[in-house]
């Protein structure tokens, strides 16, 4: 009999204490966010979608379109492509299209890039209306980048622009291949496939 | 086995795949007299996404974000069990600042996991408000993570041979700042949640799992030590810094809903504990090993790896070929085998133990599914 | 007016501005009920809830209503059409009817009946029958769970609500309720009675299936037990009718406990409903706090322990007013 | 000690090997070989030495042959036994869900994604992928996700 009532008492009494700490927390400051009136900052590793850097020096991207990012990539989304323009040391890129509805954002391409080219956005707002918003091309980003940054455009090249290196290049080949007839091809497109 | 029957006095519900408390998409179809249930069969698979077959095609380290999205709540421990396979495989070493970092940021990521669990199990039980405070609290830790790595859940942090990125006196101060503040809420907790009433009969004697029992399905976890078995893999089999720190394992003794949970609660106090140690002895270096090739391409073998989660043992199997893709990779999952058993405790049990039960292992259902 | 005193009598005037004034108080209770319950939640788990619409959100339920009455009615193939139809009706005009006798103050009170109590609590029991009708008709195992649950809790919850009320009712000697107020002119009957109170509330609490008595609705188990299979208008009557319910279990207890529209300075209406909403805040305090009981754990409890302690109060009582 | 215990146990079954592993590089502390027809009794005989079964998988070493791998580890003493046995394609393995409940699944997993069948397994189903699907898709001749990608529609 005293512990039926005993059991009772301390049931209320367990009650009572978890109202009291609710009503405690009532009068405790809200600790929430309205998000569109107020927005966080992201911190600074956070991981948006991978863009590519401004470099400080020369006020435009590294990327030497070396497929790097494109063949570690896990979901196989990038594309990229580029060329040796004619009178430059390396290739550049000419397209750099990140289909980011297939992306985990694991930043293995940030990670394996041999020119430190690709560093991920701040962006978080990634939702669109269409696949097809998803679809970053990252020299126009870059150029809006540098627009509002008010440096130097880097132009897209052109499909003709493109031909032209496409076919000096080939001619540079041919004359290097026929100075070094017997030389092997150097690099055997490593695999990595998908 | 379920067959419905008109003119039985049984009938069968459907609970799931969409129920607000089965934690996910699984299924269970309850074989039912009255509120009673007499018979259960869970039908899994809903989110199942292939992993083991994504990994025969990719190679080593295009796998890396999918262990973070098999059990989304303890991403990081299946980083590092996946990446201990590898390591192991290739016989690589890793630098003892990164094994340090790797233990910190581990068990945030378990305290995560608790949480999360903690409100949610609540949740389950009819409270609401308890939910939004671990939310709260875990909305720290997940600013400290995503100071570190980047992102909130899905972590895909650790590589082959270390850990990408250093922890900054920034992330140790908020650490300790937090686990301050974590621990300043356990009287909360207690007063609104374990001293209850209602909850200490809700969850007393419900849903009791034997150490026989435990021992034939293969139960590991919290829900085994709430059985009181002191299997932890974090101590029976040491992993990375784990030895260097003191720590204990709590253990139930009944094996019912009550002593899991309590088993969990504790258990954050303990990963308290490993933090603050882990803070205090960081010793300097590296974070990286040295020599770790470009190109993973592990020599012939096969390894069996185990990581303590937040559910339980997590184990690796890897088959190498001496390819740079896996021959074969195995994810041994603990909500799988804990599943398998709970279906057994339904049996006699109220429609509201089954929320009760489910929610007491902690299970996820895309780690089941995988 | 005149023209309507004469052929209704001043009797029937007061009815029909009764009735008008109890549809504009239900549905104007009802849509702050829902703002303040959500307001309460949200700053007990730490957010400020609605912010949107209007000062703090108070529109909000405004616009939820009106989308509510905008949506569709979807009828399942396969329910019991009539029941089906009949039961969120048979749930809201119970509650409109239990107003009648309700003494907002001395005067505010449309008909003041000898039985006053026995209405209300005549007229509340109903709403067990059309939340049986709801989940039976539905053809949803999850509903009829319900509409089972509830009809056990409901049983096991008359018992020590009538027997608490009882025992404030001996101390009055009457049914009517302003004889009751009245009686508690010197002192509020919670000092005398503060088991009973208690009793009194954790069955109400019970009675109108409010956490962590919500069994019949309970969400994680029975997704939305009885109103699993209803939309749009008749879902918003379920919800409107609980929240009345509640209403009118706190404007019984304020009544009964609470010594009714007495109070300083203030007009006793105001006074009334300062206490009215007070207790609704209690009651919403236990929502967003405890976790729910099981279901035989309830039944047990009631008859257990609330049906032996009210009991025992009653007693006490009769042996008080023996004595002295 | 467990490592000695558990080859004593074993020793009656005339197991083709029965061996310490090499734990740092493989986490087996035991290796063993059978064949599938004796894995109900090594199962029967690793259950009295207080073994509970880890996993329970296959691996499609060769066209004309699977191997079943089984790990059991031990809850109070770190002791990891895997057992390999090769099955050859089509013959059946006798199920181990007798002894240990819990294989139940990992057996309707390997039939569901291998298409091994377990004899005398209670409810051999499909678990993970739906009941009508046609495909065992962790058999090495399944195609590979880059190729179904590419003929899946756009």
């Amino acid at each position: 009999m005293i512990n039926y009532f005993k059991e009772i008492l301390v049931g209320f009494w367990s009650l009572l204490a978890g109202m009291a700490v609710t009503i405690r927390y009532f009068t405790k400051p809200i600790v929430t966010v309205q998000y569109p009136r107020e927005k966080i900052k992201m911190s600074p590793a956070y991981r948006g979608y991978p863009r590519l850097i401004i470099d400080p020096e020369t006020q435009t991207h590294r990327c030497i379109a070396c497929e790097m990012c494109a063949r570690i990539c896990p979901s196989q989304l990038i594309t990229v492509e580029g060329i040796k323009f004619p009178g430059e040391k390396q290739k550049r890129a000419t397209k750099y299209v990140h289909e980011h509805y297939y992306c985990s954002l694991c930043g293995l391409c940030t990670e394996v890039c041999p020119t430190s080219a690709l560093e991920y956005s701040d962006e978080y707002r990634l939702a669109g209306y269409h696949r097809e918003d998803a679809v970053l091309d990252h020299l126009v980003i870059l150029q809006l980048r540098q627009t509002a940054a008010g440096l130097p455009v880097t132009a897209i090249p052109s499909a003709e622009e493109i031909a032209a290196a496409a076919a000096a290049e080939a001619a540079a080949k041919e004359a290097k291949a026929k100075a070094a007839a017997a030389a092997k091809k150097p690099q055997a497109g490593e695999e990595v496939k998908e | 086995m379920i067959t419905s029957g008109i003119e039985e006095k049984t009938f069968v519900l459907n609970l799931g795949p969409q129920h607000p408390s089965t934690h996910g998409v699984l299924r269970v179809l309850l074989e039912m007299d009255g509120e009673y249930i007499t018979a259960a069969e869970p039908v899994i698979g809903y989110g199942h996404r292939a992993h083991e077959h994504m990994a025969e095609n990719r190679n080593y380290q295009q796998f890396l974000p999918n262990m973070g999205r098999v059990d989304y709540l303890h991403a990081l421990a299946f980083n590092q069990g996946y990446c201990m396979a590898v390591e192991k495989l290739l016989g690589l070493e890793v630098p003892e600042r990164a094994e340090y970092i790797r233990v910190i940021t581990n068990e945030l990521n378990r305290l995560t996991s608790h949480l999360l669990w903690f409100g949610a199990y609540l949740m389950d039980l009819g409270a609401f408000t308890p939910f939004l405070y671990c939310f709260d609290d875990r909305e720290h830790i997940l600013d400290l993570l995503d100071s570190l790595t980047g992102s909130r859940l899905t972590y895909c942090f650790y590589r082959f041979g270390g850990v990408p990125k250093d922890i900054d006196d920034d992330f140790i101060s908020g650490t300790r700042a937090f686990i301050h503040r974590l621990r300043s809420r356990w009287a909360d907790y207690d007063n609104l949640v374990t001293k209850n009433v209602i909850f200490i009969h809700r969850t007393k004697g419900v849903g009791l799992f034997t150490k026989e029992q435990c021992q034939l399905y293969g139960i590991t976890g919290p829900s085994l030590r709430g059985s009181g078995i002191p299997y932890d893999i974090r101590k029976s089999e040491p992993y990375s810094a784990y030895p260097q720190f003191h720590f204990e394992i709590p253990i139930g003794e009944n094996g019912d809903i009550y002593d899991r949970y309590i088993v969990r609660l504790r258990e954050m106090e303990q990963s308290c504990r490993i933090i603050e140690q882990a803070l205090n002895k960081l010793p300097k270096g590296p974070i990286m090993a040295e020599k770790v090739p470009k190109r993973i391409k592990p020599p012939e073998g096969e390894v069996y790896t185990a990581v303590e989660t937040a559910r339980g043992e997590f184990g690796i199997y890897i088959v190498s070929q001496g390819d740079v893709k896996p021959y074969r990779i195995k994810l041994r999952v603990p909500s799988f085998a804990n599943l398998s058993l709970m279906v057994e405790s339904f049996k006699d049990n109220l429609v509201a133990d089954v929320v009760a039960i489910l929610g007491s292992i902690d299970v996820v259902i895309p780690e089941i599914d995988r | 007016m005149d023209v309507l005193t004469h052929s209704l009598g001043s009797e029937g005037v007061r009815m029909i501005v009764g009735l008008i004034g109890v549809i504009a108080l239900v549905s104007v209770n009802a849509l702050f009920l829902i703002w303040m319950e959500r307001k309460v939640a949200a700053h007990m788990q730490l957010r400020p809830g609605p912010m949107e619409v209007g000062p703090h959100g108070a529109i909000q339920t405004v616009c939820d209503a009106v989308k509510l009455m905008g949506k569709e009615l979807i009828t399942p193939e396969e329910v019991d059409k009539p029941i089906y139809y009949l039961a969120p009706i048979v749930v809201f005009l119970p509650v409109l009817l239990t107003f009648l006798v309700i003494p907002f103050s001395q005067t505010m009170v449309i008909k003041d009946l000898n039985v006053g109590i026995i209405l209300i609590l005549a007229f509340s029991s109903l709403s067990v029958l059309a939340i049986l009708m709801a989940g039976w008709s539905s053809k949803n195992k999850y509903s009829v769970f319900g509409a089972i649950r509830s009809v056990a809790q409901n049983i096991a919850y008359e018992i020590p609500l009538l027997i608490t009320v009882m025992s404030v009712i001996l101390m009055v000697g009457s049914f009517k309720l302003t004889d009751i107020v009245v009686a508690q002119s010197r002192y509020w009957f919670i000092l005398v009675q503060p088991l009973a109170f208690i009793l009194y509330i954790i069955c109400a609490t019970a009675e109108t299936n409010r956490t962590p008595f919500d069994l019949p609705e309970a969400e994680s188990e029975l997704v939305a037990g009885f109103h699993t299979e209803y939309s749009g208008m008749r879902f918003a009557l379920f919800f409107l009718a609980e929240y009345t319910n509640m209403f009118i279990v706190s404007a019984v207890a304020t009544v009964l406990f609470l010594g009714g529209w007495h109070g300083p300075i203030l007009p006793g209406a105001i006074w009334f409903l300062l206490k009215v909403y007070a207790l609704i805040f209690l009651i919403m305090w236990f929502r967003w706090t405890f976790p729910r009981v099981r279901f035989d754990q309830l039944v047990t409890f009631a008859w257990k322990i609330l049906i032996p302690l009210s009991f025992v109060n009653l007693l006490l009582t009769a042996l008080a007013l023996k004595i002295f | 000690m467990l490592s000695e215990s558990i080859p004593q146990a074993l020793s009656p079954l005339n197991l083709e090997k029965v061996a310490p592993g090499d734990y740092a590089k493989t986490g087996y502390h035991l290796e063993v070989t059978a064949t599938p027809e004796q894995m109900p009794a090594v199962a029967q005989a690793l259950l009295k030495e207080g073994c509970f079964l880890e996993s329970l998988t296959a691996v499609h070493t060769s066209r004309e042959a699977f191997t079943l791998v089984y790990h059991f580890a031990n809850f109070y003493e770190l002791c990891r036994t895997a057992v390999h046995a090769v099955l050859p394609d089509g013959a059946e393995a006798p199920t181990i869900s007798h002894v240990f409940p819990g294989a139940d699944w990992y057996e309707r997993e390997v039939y569901d994604l291998y298409g091994i069948k377990f004899a005398g397994h209670p409810n051999l189903k499909r678990l993970l992928l739906p009941e009508d699907a046609d495909i065992h898709p962790l058999r090495k001749e399944f195609p590979a996700e880059a190729e179904a990608k590419a003929e899946a529609p756009k």
